[in-house]
């Protein structure tokens, strides 16, 4: 349907208007926009963190190949060029039986005495230490890596890896389902709050149809004054979410660094857009689904 | 031109409010309808601007056939009526300049012409200085005054009133009964139910008189006619 | 017993709606309020039951002192006059008989009472059977019946009707008014504020004119006495 | 201020009633209760199981005293006796040093090999390994163990307690900040639901007060209402949580065993108390406070 510029007008003022004559009610929307936006940020940041997390575990974690003792040292870097050609490997780094005897030492701290003895005869293996892009292709590149000569075994940690994969998938999975959740939840809350101030103004939607006004005359500045409330409920919430996390972050580092965590400016960016659109949309559907019912007479 | 042929109306619990009704007022008619309370006026005058539905019947007013009157067709076929509602139904947030102007804004009427219409119909109704009030700062008599400033403000081909004098004052009534008069003499169709005895009496227009849902009289020049 | 001495009002948009009133309705008497839309009659009757506060002055109605009243006394000063209202006031969701049944619920009347009070109200004002309905469901006449049922039902001391004919033709105006006439003979005071020229001109009571604020005149046995 | 029988009753009555003449409103407030209260509800089984798991993870970790070689054996029991007497200490077991050299070919894997020729003479020496009723206190326990004699070392992996406390601590704190948030935000919003519905009906309580109604005549019925339409919510809500709870526990159970969860039964009931109470409270308050505004007239 073709507007005249003067009715658009009129739509814009009459939107934004509203917001002010009708305070209580836009008050009590934009909390709600702004309260259900602030619980969906805390819980999208925090799992955007857990995967974040998840991925540096990963990146830890790594695949160990003992080199047979009857490889000459000068082919080991030949077997390394070899395993760096599978697919899914992201680094291959050299552990020779020298470090490894110093990386034991380590790992028995006080006791390290016990391998005292060891250092002029090592019995240790030279070792490739291998990080993959996911460890979801694990088991084909521990197939691949057992079936280059010269290695003599490969220590996959297949357990361990199982159970991580199904722990990052899980929580992957949990955070999804509980984002869409309390995306769902937000939805519900806000436009239950929109269809009350709606359910407030009934009457005065039925007056402007009984004077002779059109559906969408009287549906577009309500759709303006919900974008409205959405954008200020979105932009409060952001403010507030972006320094909480912000602040959060820094109490986080003090006390524990165990793990990198997003920085804000990282994630802002996205979480504005996902906000900001957001709580635009739903203002805007939930106010025109609202009115349709005042609309009928 | 308005034309009711059969019309009845029976509301969800079982109330009959009209029953059988035929009736035609033509263009440039002024009529009265009179009839004891509950006698089915307003019901009337809500099937005219479709706030109700008839039960059986049919419709016609300026063209519009109520029976095939698609949804978004409604609001052209109340824009080409005035209407004066029985309780006024004025916006509650928007002062008394903002309600008329309104319904110049929905026919989407120049800003220009709205500041020189809206003003002039505020001064016929004698509400000048009222302009800036919201409806619940206004008198009983004043919102009805009101809401006749806004049915008149577009020139509607029928103005249909549900008893504009209620709450007014016999001077101010007779003031806002003459009004109505001149617009229907400059070819408006006018139809006003009420219950003011003196002036449908004095007034010698044509009288439409209901009783329990029925059309009892319909008599050209008639008087109120229920003696006291 | 109503006294009013020197009141002023002016409402917080500056519109001075009473100026300097000095009046005194005694116990058992019947006064009509008239004057023009606008003149003050439904502010001064706001300023009875305490809906609005007096600018200045002090107002006594049955023993209470308006204006040593406190916040909590105010619903005893409301139970001792039966009030109907300009605009109905009528509980939306609530039918005929709740609503009338509500005023004695409130000062905790048996249900027995209830029952044998609020039919015969609604027969006194002829609406026996609406008794099941809502007020949206009732035309403007019938609102306004509910009303006064509702304002009598406690046999108040006074009772103070703001246009309780507004909406109703003549004979049933003549009904409600000699309805009031009687329960003014058993000694309620009765304050009714009215444009119904011929009810005022026939029952020779005591006329209180207002315009602009000011009584500009208040005769016993008077007349409606604005010209048409 | 007293009532009669029959006004009690009225107000009961019209409570109930309320409800259902007001059905859109009453829907819109039991939706935003429901929807708070699971998002409460989640938070909280959450938190709680991380402090669950946190109480989990002291318990398996423990300190190591290990006992002088020149102790004769028979005496070993003795300072076993004397560890049990120092507060704090839940568990104490002795570990021969037969015992900790399998432990280490264990941990050593598949390169236990390197250990074999310990197997006759042994290097390593008994210990007792202590649990503590709260990992908070080893400080000060290992305090008192060192003053043990007999005692030759003790183990206590001090960086590893101080940040394992200081994780918990983080979580703890963290968990109960967030569900405060929450419940003030859950407050918030069902107080906004609530402000709205009361808007709806403010001319309705004009005219009570008009009409010469006190305002606990017109107060207990909403009140009655607000509470009816808390424990509705608060219900349906512990019912979705409960079960989703129950549904998500076989599910990790199935996928991961780590550790173990709080179980359906262990928390009920006081999901039940705080949600009703919850409920129920936030629902009379919020009518409370909401009609105060238009009572005065
Ligand atoms: N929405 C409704 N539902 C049920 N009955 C209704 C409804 N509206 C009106 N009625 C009934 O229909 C009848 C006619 O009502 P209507 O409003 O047309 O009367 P009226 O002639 O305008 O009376 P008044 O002069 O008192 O305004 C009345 O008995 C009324 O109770
Ligand atoms: N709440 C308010 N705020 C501001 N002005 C008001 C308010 N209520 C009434 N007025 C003004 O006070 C004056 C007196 O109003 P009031 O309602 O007392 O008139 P009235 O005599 O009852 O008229 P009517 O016969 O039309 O009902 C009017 O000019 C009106 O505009
Ligand atoms: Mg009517
Ligand atoms: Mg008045």
């Amino acid at each position: 349907m073709v507007m005249k510029f003067r009715t658009i007008r009129y739509c814009l003022k009459e939107g934004f208007t509203s917001i002010w004559t009708n305070r209580l009610m836009s008050l009590a929307s934009i909390g709600t926009v702004l309260a259900c936006l602030i619980i969906f940020g805390m819980f999208l940041l925090f799992s955007v963190n857990l995967n974040y997390i998840g991925a540096q575990v990963q990146e830890q974690w790594e695949i160990k190949v003992f080199i047979d003792e009857k490889i000459p040292s000068h082919e080991i870097p030949i077997i390394g060029e070899q395993i760096k050609k599978i697919k899914y490997i992201k680094a291959c780094t050299l552990e020779t039986k020298e470090q490894a005897l110093e990386n034991y030492k380590k790992q028995l701290g006080e006791d390290a005495y016990i391998l005292e003895g060891f250092d002029e005869f090592n019995p240790l293996r030279d070792s490739y230490n291998i990080n993959l892009d996911d460890i979801r292709y694990a088991d084909q590149v521990v197939q691949q890596l057992s079936e280059i000569p010269g290695i003599a075994k490969v220590k996959n940690h297949k357990e361990f890896v199982d159970r991580l994969l199904k722990v990052t998938e899980f929580v992957r999975m949990a955070s999804l389902w509980i984002m869409l959740l309390l995306a769902c939840i937000a939805v519900f809350i806000i436009s239950n709050t929109i269809k009350l101030a709606v359910f407030a103004r009934r009457k005065e939607i039925n007056i402007m149809k009984f004077v002779g006004a059109t559906d969408w005359f009287i549906r577009w500045p309500f759709i303006i004054e919900g974008m409205l409330i959405g954008l200020i409920g979105a932009l409060i919430s952001l403010l507030l979410v972006g320094y909480g996390y912000d602040y959060i972050l820094k109490l986080i580092y003090q006390s524990m660094n165990i793990f990198k965590l997003r920085s804000f400016s990282e994630i802002f960016e996205a979480l504005a857009f996902i906000f900001i659109s957001f709580g635009i949309s739903i203002g805007a559907v939930g106010s025109a689904i609202s009115i349709r019912k005042y609309l009928r007479v | 031109m308005i034309l009711l042929t059969n019309i009845s109306k029976t509301y969800s619990n079982g109330t009959i409010a009209l029953n059988g009704i035929n009736l035609y007022i033509g263009k440039g008619e002024f009529a009265f309808i009179v009839g004891p309370s509950g006698a089915g006026k307003s019901t009337l005058i809500k099937l005219l601007m479709r706030e109700e539905v008839p039960t059986s019947g049919n419709i016609i007013i300026n063209n519009f056939n109520l029976n095939s009157l698609r949804r978004r067709e409604v609001p052209y076929l109340r824009r080409s009526m005035g209407i004066v509602f029985q309780d006024f139904r004025l916006l509650p947030n928007k002062t008394v300049y903002e309600n008329v102007a309104f319904a110049m804004q929905i026919i989407e009427a120049s800003p220009k012409e709205i500041r020189r219409q809206v003003p002039y119909l505020l001064g016929l109704v004698g509400l000048s200085n009222k302009a800036k009030m919201y409806p619940h700062q206004l008198s009983g008599g004043e919102q009805q005054r009101v809401a006749l400033a806004r049915a008149l403000i577009n020139n509607p081909a029928v103005l249909i009133a549900d008893e504009p004098t209620g709450n007014l004052d016999p001077d101010t009534a007779w003031d806002i009964v003459k009004l109505m008069h001149d617009i229907n003499k400059r070819g408006t169709t006018v139809v006003m139910a009420t219950h003011a005895k003196e002036i449908v009496n004095s007034m010698k227009k044509r009288v439409i008189a209901l009783e329990n849902g029925i059309i009892v009289r319909d008599e050209e020049k008639g008087v109120y006619g229920y003696e006291i």
